[in-house]
């Protein structure tokens, strides 16, 4: 290990419409391109982004498009953190939202995996959310460098 | 982004093409146009080729899900083909190949299909 | 035209580490892919970030890290507008910086083409700088969708 | 981001072949492993084929120019290949066609390098 760790950042905030999922997921991608992750990684971390996102856009602001997605991710060394946060209607109980299968609007077809998904894909997740006060989804992942497989292979 | 869908009635099932991406903002698009071709164009099996499909997230699922159950009530089954690895990881988290069948290529699910009937 | 203009806009901040020059295009090129630009439309928006998110980390914060860009990107129809700030150096004599071929950096291999290339790719560029305050540069261009010269040819 | 320099020393110039992304985060990559050539190997003429690269910006024009002075001043010369449209309207721009040549390809390149000695 060098002395010297690797530090990035980036925050990125965009109104809540839903032509934004797809620009917040490659941004994010772009951004941990740094660390030359393998391409499963990179497809986890685009769906997490998407998931999270997408919840904020739906759930958070009920498809209003005037709320704001505000997204920051970090790089040190090797672990990358993926903040999305909005300041919409909140979760009242945060158990049930993480049950898999579980949705609050079954009316619009969502499949209730969203946070299933990125605790899985994640190696740590937190929620942290308040009813009227809004949701921060904090996730972290270690990225094994195809670089360094290559080194070590 | 770049969403399209591909429809071809074939003789025992509905083939559905997905190239590009599908999340919440192409979900709808989807749904759309399949509820339309299984409804008035009365398809009951339903062939769903993810060959070019590059991204999905779990509102795909939530389509695939919502004309899994469409077909179901009227006795249609529905076979998934050419699923890529970390898609295939999202349909068994979300126990979807409990219901629907998976299947190497189009061909195959055809052939699957036929056997059934 | 329709009485209701597609909106949509975005913010992006990074530390001013070279890493973040291909970041800053893809996303912003990620962004403007929404309105279904050509393939050299697309081209021409990456160049122009690059050049000025680059300057910005040459010329403004002269190669510190730890200084802030800031990318703003909006859509109104079909016009995109894009701004790049820094709070460093500033530029003395903007006539000046705008010439082809003159650069303060030659040390560097810069060719000095940064500007021109902006003015030549985009429909408006202003650029708002003071010495000790940072740069502001604005721009605007207007994108001939794919899908549009698909109707009408 | 991905970007990745392949050297040849042909037997009349040295070929440098660049794939990906040129800015100038990626520059000084390319500055040093090319000086390298030309000064310790004592490359003369450079062939420089752009085919796979996909990016190019202002920072890209910087380093050519450079290597071309340092040949030049050995009278060496440089010619540029398979230069996609939007890379020759940059190129144009600076001006950089009235001292460095075009050519379609790699092989018209070498050969027009031939006719010239
Ligand atoms: N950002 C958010 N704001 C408010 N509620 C949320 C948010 N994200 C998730 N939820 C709640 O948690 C539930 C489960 O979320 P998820 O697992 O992603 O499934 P889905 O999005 O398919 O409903 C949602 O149905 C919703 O009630
Ligand atoms: N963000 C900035 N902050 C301070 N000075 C700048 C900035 N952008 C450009 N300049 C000045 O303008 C000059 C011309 O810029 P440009 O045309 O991009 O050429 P180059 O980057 O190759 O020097 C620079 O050499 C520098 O002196």
């Amino acid at each position: 290990m060098s002395a010297s760790v690797f530090r990035n950042a980036m925050t990125l905030q965009f109104p809540s419409l839903s032509e934004n999922e797809s620009f917040a997921r490659v941004a994010v991608a772009a951004f941990v391109s740094q660390l030359d992750p393998t391409l499963d990684e990179l497809m986890d971390i685009k769906t997490v982004v998407s998931e999270a996102v997408t919840n904020a856009i739906i759930h958070g602001y009920e498809g209003r498009p005037d709320g704001i997605v505000t997204v920051r991710a970090t790089i040190e060394g090797e672990t990358v953190r993926i903040e999305v946060e909005d300041q919409g209607k909140g979760i009242e109980d945060i158990e049930q939202a993480r049950q898999p299968l579980y949705t609050s609007k079954p009316e619009l077809e969502r499949s209730g995996m969203g946070f299933t998904i990125i605790e899985n894909f994640m190696d740590e997740t937190e929620i942290v959310s308040a009813p009227g006060k809004g949701t921060l989804i904090r996730m972290a992942k270690r990225i094994e460098s195809r670089r360094k497989q290559a080194l070590f292979n | 982004m770049a969403f399209q869908i591909e429809l071809e009635q074939h003789r025992k099932a509905l083939i559905v093409r997905l190239k590009g991406e599908l999340d919440h903002h192409t979900a709808d698009l989807l749904k759309a146009r399949m509820e339309d071709a299984i409804e008035r164009e009365g398809a009951l099996n339903v062939v769903l080729s993810l060959r070019e499909l590059s991204f999905m997230d779990s509102s795909g699922l939530g389509v695939i899900l919502g004309r899994y159950r469409q077909i179901a009530a009227k006795g249609g089954r529905m076979v998934v083909c050419d699923v890529a690895p970390h898609l295939v990881r999202l349909f068994e988290m979300s126990g979807l190949f409990k219901i629907v069948t998976m299947a190497p290529s189009e061909q195959a699910a055809l052939a699957g299909l036929e056997v059934a009937l």
